[in-house]
């Protein structure tokens, strides 16, 4: 029971920082009708920066992490900008696949400044831990978790009440219709990218610190867990992204614990769990749990 | 029967088509409700109706794009309710589409070919292969598409891409490509709309030299009541995704219940020939 | 009517100068690959058999994503299907070193072949799942295949050998080996015949069939279709094209393509592991059409041939290029800048030139015969 | 179209033949062919001045940390005997390729290499040696692979250099019974990755634990896989109290900082390529020198004795800004082996590739003064050596391992598979 408890704890905690990745596909992917598959590199380079700042500038801890944000905020808007804008009015899949050359780009420069090592990312936590009812949950999971969670409510309080928020679904459910209320596309794509690039940073953050080590170059593979999980979902709901990444951080962990039992599927399955989960939510859904489904017009 | 497309006429019987009945649904809004006409052979028949009437649900039911809640649709004593659009394709509804919906890079021959499609039999391996059969087929079949195309006044721009036509030349790749259907059915969503009244003036002779050329009978949704009173042989109205009326140009414009459609309830001093001129000149729109 | 005489007199005459550089090109071309294992040594040979044996792959992919417009990041899956349908198809049933190794043992000309259709065997069971997604969502449930495939790939070890991966039999074709026989030199015209040689004629064959039949089907009938549900698929649909059919008819075709690029690229590894046909190479595909230009059966050939060779030949001349560090310094190794310019490629040609490196090649050759032009 | 498409083949394929006839005549690849059989007892890549070796490596991919250890190992020991005169009178040269951990970049490099270099001084990467296997043995390239994988003691022309990895894990094991860790009936956990490191790792543990009377928990794991947490708390669930690690260095972290964190007195034992003394600068560093033991055949870079002090000393003076790891002494100690080997076809007068084989294969004791144990070639298919150390991480020391016991071998680890 213990060691149930114990995976379901340790797979929220996972789960919610998938959520975090998830949700930043979901924005932008509501926003600009492109599926981000350069999440994986604004991931690397919020991590690498606060890293940096952290161990070799030596800045404090929250400034390391605000400067990393800010980093992968303008490497975000920078794409955008300079790359995704420009090739507005193209199809959806053009635009994406683009975003995968832009991936290549940046992973590969980050890669090369990591160089050889593992960097660590010098937070307060280090591997403190909490003993809580016979389950020991490291502080790092307990802060991505608060930190998910924190962001998370907020992200929906404001993209519920705020002015921005407001234009943000417009602008997703109707494109022509907010266009004629002044909502400004151009300004909403920036807005969220924006966020993309600061939730997957923090994400970034929450998978490099304890138990992991630090930084190293196969940190961005975790990232790509996060594209079941938006799918799963639903690529344009953002509810639906915060509890596929939970589906897909439980079932890992889940696959995980109890691969002695799951020995017949092969050893290692859990890697595979997350797209079959994903791949059964699509035959029964084609849009994933919570996507809205296309109306075609002739 | 002399047209310069009478050589493609084969032996089949004349079809007539038949509404019967047909309700549509879309979550909770019934676009259409319970309507029913019959097409004449070799008429041609009009649907007319005020923006959101439902004449472009009508039309896709007909070519099998919305199955119906319930009623039937048949082709002569085929029933056409259940069937994929492809199906009702090669049974010979050929359409246009309001919105232009041709391949835009493709050059006016590769778009005809494609309407095509149901009559030809090259299948990847003998295509890939390209296999006596294949090309044989091909070159009677771009035999046709010319004489299709020439008839439409296309001839001299079989290569050209269609993405560099005019608007109203694209029109006519539309119909051209709806004949090479070889159809039994013509169905023309709005074959007017962007047009000019010089250009609608010959789209109204096209019309009517393709039925007097091809012997079948053309469906067709409008708004340009101009060129629907000058060339229907039978008008069907439509408001609100119910049939209010259905008989000859003549009959429909005098129809009290038109007129209320399309102007409203108010009664003014103009009298109802009045308002069926203004009908006529298409400042309903 | 003379008007019309001369408008026609000069179309037939730039058809036949566009026939004649269509005549000249091919001809060049064809003299160059065949004389090329005489005078191009085994490394670039290798190179070119990479680089053929992804063209393969990549026509398939740009049969399904340039002409059907389906977008599929689970490529390699299919390409591994063939690789390693091949190999057990035609492997002897053998024990080695304690495990038990699985193979048919058929003729390798059978085996080929039945590699090809088990893997659009592979392509026809997704397409129902295909056929229910689209877009971005079949994209992603695509790419599940790649991580299910290697899966399979690692554990099923009996038939793939796991993760050391399996020894590729040769193959041979009427009794002639195309691999290399220790002791026993070919010599054809006194130049030694060795594996490469021997299968570069082959590569170039099967390249050139594929080719071939790509270009015949994107000009007849089903091509058309598959443009058509690429396009508008309602409008395809009442057109009279069966467009769930067609959308199946493309996954079996481009994962036979897949298939036949992987009995191709195991016959070039000489041995093939798992480890090859991940995420990265799916998108290496994908890649090779984007670059080479959607739906271009030359462009697809291109865009492999750059995506394929690039690394190992900056590797090979990162001493005379500028700019360049060596190896083992902190600086732009040739292997991060051959990632470089393979994502640079990617984002410039979706950014400026859509129609990838195909368009391209029509732009220049429009610049260079201005009277074909119009 | 098709009219005018059959004269156009025709043409080709006329022009195609004639133009072959014509150009081979001159072909620049049919001069070396010719004199083949009366060649003297110098092969490819040997000239009188010089000897090619090729290097195919990893600088770019998930390997690189190892592969610039073992270039700049390799670079120490070259420069040194090249400078006191070489090898049968020749300098030795080296090819390098990077093939970023893609199998297919390795198999193209390495078509290149076979035309120009005698030997390969280092293929690095099991997907890329496994790749090559049937191309090593048809060209008869003798071969220097960094792996430690006894399945690649098949292939006559693959040398091993250290003890494999399933001696490692005997050893260790034997280690820990010795030293009151484990006892009969217990369980031992072994999380491994994929492959043929984690499955040779898994041969060795299995065959100890039947020596020893323990049963083996498996736990198998992707490259990918950051967080082993749960697989600690299955292992935890199982009373396991030893658990072996044959993983990268940061699954390494992962595993026994999440133990010592939640309290799990379990003793770790790594293979040695799972530790990185970058490890040490992690949150992970207290619960390593606390929990983990490594076994290994490659001495620390701190390690006593003769060769690996002077090791040290010349890498710090030629390298003195350079991570300090256990590589740079393999990458030496591999350069011994290289040079015994061509010493030793020297004198047999065939500095060829099937003279180099033989060579190899004569060779029934290679000392490299401590930096590796003693090496046994001389039964071929056989493991090399069977010695290990067994370290402790130490932040305190450069290399961050201490030698917590010397070379030794477990009396399994002596007759296993003999």
């Amino acid at each position: 029971m213990t060691h149930l408890l114990q995976l379901l704890v340790s797979g929220v905690s996972l789960g919610a920082v998938y959520a975090l990745l998830a949700l930043g596909f979901v924005v932008v992917f509501r926003a600009t009708e492109v599926v981000n598959f350069a999440h994986p590199a604004l991931l690397m380079v919020g991590a690498y920066f606060t890293a940096r700042f952290r161990t070799v500038d030596e800045l404090p801890f929250p400034v390391a992490v605000l400067l990393g944000v800010g980093v992968a905020v303008l490497v975000a808007l920078a794409v955008q900008f300079f790359l995704v804008r420009r090739m507005s009015g193209r199809s959806v899949i053009a635009v994406s696949i683009m975003t995968i050359g832009v991936d290549v780009v940046i992973q590969t420069e980050i890669t090369r400044r990591l160089g050889v090592d593992i960097l660590p990312m010098g937070d307060p936590w280090q591997d403190g831990v909490v003993h809580l009812d016979g389950l020991t949950i490291p502080q790092t999971r307990i802060a991505a978790l608060v930190l998910s969670v924190a962001l998370l409510a907020a992200f929906f309080a404001w993209f519920r009440y705020s002015d921005w928020g407001v234009a943000m679904r417009a602008s997703a459910e109707n494109p022509e219709t907010a266009a004629l209320m002044g909502v400004r596309r151009a300004r909403v794509a920036a807005l969220a990218w924006a966020i993309a690039g600061a939730l997957a940073a923090l994400a970034g953050l929450s998978l490099t610190t304890f138990p992991a080590p630090g930084l190293e170059p196969a940190t961005s593979a975790v990232a790509l867990r996060a594209f079941p999980a938006a799918i799963i979902g639903g690529l344009d709901s953002t509810a639906g992204a915060v509890v596929g990444g939970l589906v897909v951080g439980v079932t890992e962990a889940l696959a995980q614990g109890y691969a002695s039992e799951l020995s017949f599927l092969g050893l290692g399955f859990h890697t595979v769990m997350p797209y079959l989960v994903m791949v059964v939510v699509l035959l029964v859904r084609p849009t994933g749990l919570f996507g809205t489904r296309e109306l075609h017009r002739v | 029967m002399t047209g310069p497309l009478a050589s493609a006429v084969t032996t089949t019987p004349t079809a007539v088509l038949s509404v019967d009945r047909v309700t549509v649904r879309f979550a909770g809004l019934t676009a259409l409700d319970r309507v029913s006409f019959t097409v004449a052979p070799r008429a041609i028949h009009a649907v007319i109706g005020p923006n959101g009437a439902g004449k472009s649900t009508l039309f896709n039911v007909v070519s099998g794009a919305y199955r119906p809640s319930s009623g039937t649709v048949r082709l002569g004593t085929a029933d056409l309710t259940r069937l994929a659009p492809a199906r009702i394709a090669a049974l010979g509804v050929a359409r246009t589409f309001q919105n232009i919906a041709l391949l835009p890079t493709a050059s006016v021959e590769e778009n005809c070919l494609l309407g095509r499609h149901h009559l030809t039999r090259t299948g990847f391996v003998s295509g890939g292969l390209r296999l006596p059969p294949a090309w044989r087929e091909e070159r009677r079949h771009r035999a046709r598409v010319a004489e299709i195309a020439a008839f439409l006044g296309l001839g001299g721009r079989l290569d050209t891409p269609v993405g560099q036509l005019s608007y109203g030349d694209q029109k006519r790749v539309e119909i051209a490509r709806a004949l090479c259907v070889e159809p039994a059915l013509l169905l023309l969503d709005e074959p007017a709309a962007g047009m000019n009244a010089h250009e609608t003036a010959r789209l109204a002779h096209l019309i009517r030299d393709l039925r007097d050329a091809l012997g079948i009978p053309v469906l067709l949704v409008e708004h340009d009541m101009g060129l629907v009173m000058g060339i229907a042989d039978r008008v069907t109205v439509l408001d609100f995704g119910r049939r209010i009326a259905d008989g000859t140009p003549a009959q429909v414009r005098r129809d009290p219940e038109v007129l209320r459609a399309y102007l409203g309830d108010d009664t003014d001093e103009h009298g109802p020939e009045m308002r069926a001129a203004d009908i006529e000149t298409g400042s309903a729109r | 009517m003379s008007e019309i005489a001369t408008v026609a007199r000069r179309r037939a005459r730039t058809v036949s100068q566009v026939g004649r550089r269509a005549r000249i090109v091919p001809l060049v071309l064809a003299v160059a690959l065949l004389v090329a294992p005489f005078y191009v040594d085994a490394f670039w040979l290798q190179i070119g058999l990479f680089g053929l044996a992804a063209a393969v792959a990549a026509l398939g992919l740009g049969l399904l994503l340039g002409q059907a417009g389906q977008l599929s990041l689970g490529h390699s899956f299919f390409v591994a299907v063939g690789a390693y349908g091949y190999t057990v198809l035609a492997a002897e049933d053998r024990t080695i070193g304690g495990s038990h190794q699985f193979g048919l043992g058929l003729p390798p000309l059978l085996a080929a072949l039945a590699a090809v259709l088990l893997a659009g065997a592979a392509g026809l069971l997704f397409s129902p799942i295909a056929a229910r997604l689209r877009g971005i969502y079949l994209g992603i449930a695509s790419l599940g295949l790649v991580f299910l495939g290697q899966h399979v790939l690692f554990n099923a070890e009996t038939l793939t050998g796991g993760f050391n991966g399996r020894t590729v039999p040769e193959f041979t074709l009427f009794g002639f080996s195309f691999g290399d026989l220790r002791g026993e030199a070919l010599y054809v015209l006194g130049v030694p015949f060795g594996r490469e040689e021997k299968l570069w004629y082959l590569a170039v064959a099967v390249t050139a069939a594929a080719y071939l039949f790509f270009r015949n089907v994107a000009k007849s009938r089903p091509g058309r279709a598959l443009r058509a549900v690429r396009d508008n698929e309602i409008a395809a649909e009442i057109m009279g094209v069966g467009v769930a059919r067609y959308k199946a008819y493309a996954f079996l075709v481009s994962s036979m393509y897949a298939g036949l690029g992987g009995v191709l690229l195991a016959l070039a590894f000489h041995r093939i592991v798992p480890e090859t046909f991940g995420v990265a190479l799916a998108v290496e595909y994908l890649a090779m059409v984007v670059i080479g230009g959607l739906g271009s059966a030359d462009g697809a050939i291109a865009g492999a041939l750059f995506v394929s060779a690039l690394p190992t030949v900056l590797e090979r001349y990162a001493g005379v290029l500028p700019g360049l560090a060596a190896g083992g310094s902190e600086g732009v190794t040739p292997g991060v800048a051959a990632k470089f310019a393979y994502g640079a490629a990617i984002i410039l040609i979706l950014l400026f030139e859509p129609g990838g490196a195909a368009a391209v090649a029509t732009r220049v050759r429009t610049v260079l015969s201005p009277r074909t032009s119009q | 179209m098709s009219r005018g498409s059959r004269p156009a083949l025709r043409l080709v394929a006329a022009t195609a033949a004639s133009l072959l006839l014509a150009t081979t005549a001159c072909s620049t690849k049919s001069t070396e062919a010719s004199g083949d059989a009366s060649k003297p007892a110098t092969g490819t890549g040997v000239t009188d001045t010089t000897i090619k070796l090729g290097v195919l490596t990893d600088r770019t991919g998930a390997f690189a940390a190892a592969g610039k250890g073992v270039e700049q190992g390799r670079e120490l020991f070259w420069r040194k005997k090249n400078a006191a005169g070489g090898v049968c009178d020749r300098k030795v040269e080296f090819v390098v390729k990077d093939h970023g951990y893609n199998a297919q970049h390795a198999v193209s490099a390495y078509s290149q290499l076979k035309g120009e270099v005698l030997a390969l001084d280092e293929l690095l990467g099991s997907p890329m040696i496994a790749a090559l296997l049937p191309d090593l043995e048809t060209d008869e390239m003798l071969t220097l692979a960094v792996s430690f994988s006894s399945s690649l003691l098949a292939n006559p022309y693959v040398v091993v250099t250290g003890a494999t990895y399933d001696i490692e894990m005997i050893n260790g094991l034997h280690w820990l019974a010795k030293n009151g860790k484990v006892a009969k009936g217990d369980k031992v956990g072994h999380i491994l990755l994929d492959g043929d490191y984690g499955q040779n790792a898994l041969a060795g543990s299995r065959a100890a634990a039947k020596d020893l009377g323990l049963s083996v928990v498996e736990h198998k794991i992707k490259p990918t896989d950051a967080d082993l947490t749960a697989q600690v708390a299955a292992l935890r669930k199982d009373g396991v109290k030893v658990v072996l690690l044959t993983t990268t260095p940061a699954q390494t972290a992962s595993a026994v900082a999440v133990a010592e964190a939640g309290g799990y007195d379990a003793t770790f034992v790594g293979s040695n390529p799972a530790f990185s003394p970058a490890l040490l600068k992690s949150p992970a560093r207290a619960a390593l020198e606390k929990r983990l033991l490594i076994a290994t055949s490659i001495a620390p870079f701190s390690a006593t004795g003769a060769g690996p002090a002077e090791v040290r000393a010349s890498f710090v003076a030629a390298f003195p800004d350079q991570p300090k790891t256990n590589w740079v002494m393999y990458g030496y100690a591999q350069g011994e082996v290289m040079a015994q080997i061509l010493a030793a076809a020297c004198r047999d007068g065939a500095l060829t590739r099937p003279g180099l084989l033989k060579a190899f294969q004569s060779l029934n004791n290679v000392d490299t003064a401590g930096l590796l144990p003693p090496l046994d070639y001389g039964k071929p298919g056989k493991i090399p050596a069977r010695q290990v150390y067994i370290v402790k991480p130490d932040s305190s020391i450069d290399g961050g391992q201490r030698i917590a016991e010397e070379f030794f071998a477990a009396p399994l680890a002596k007759q296993y598979q003999s």
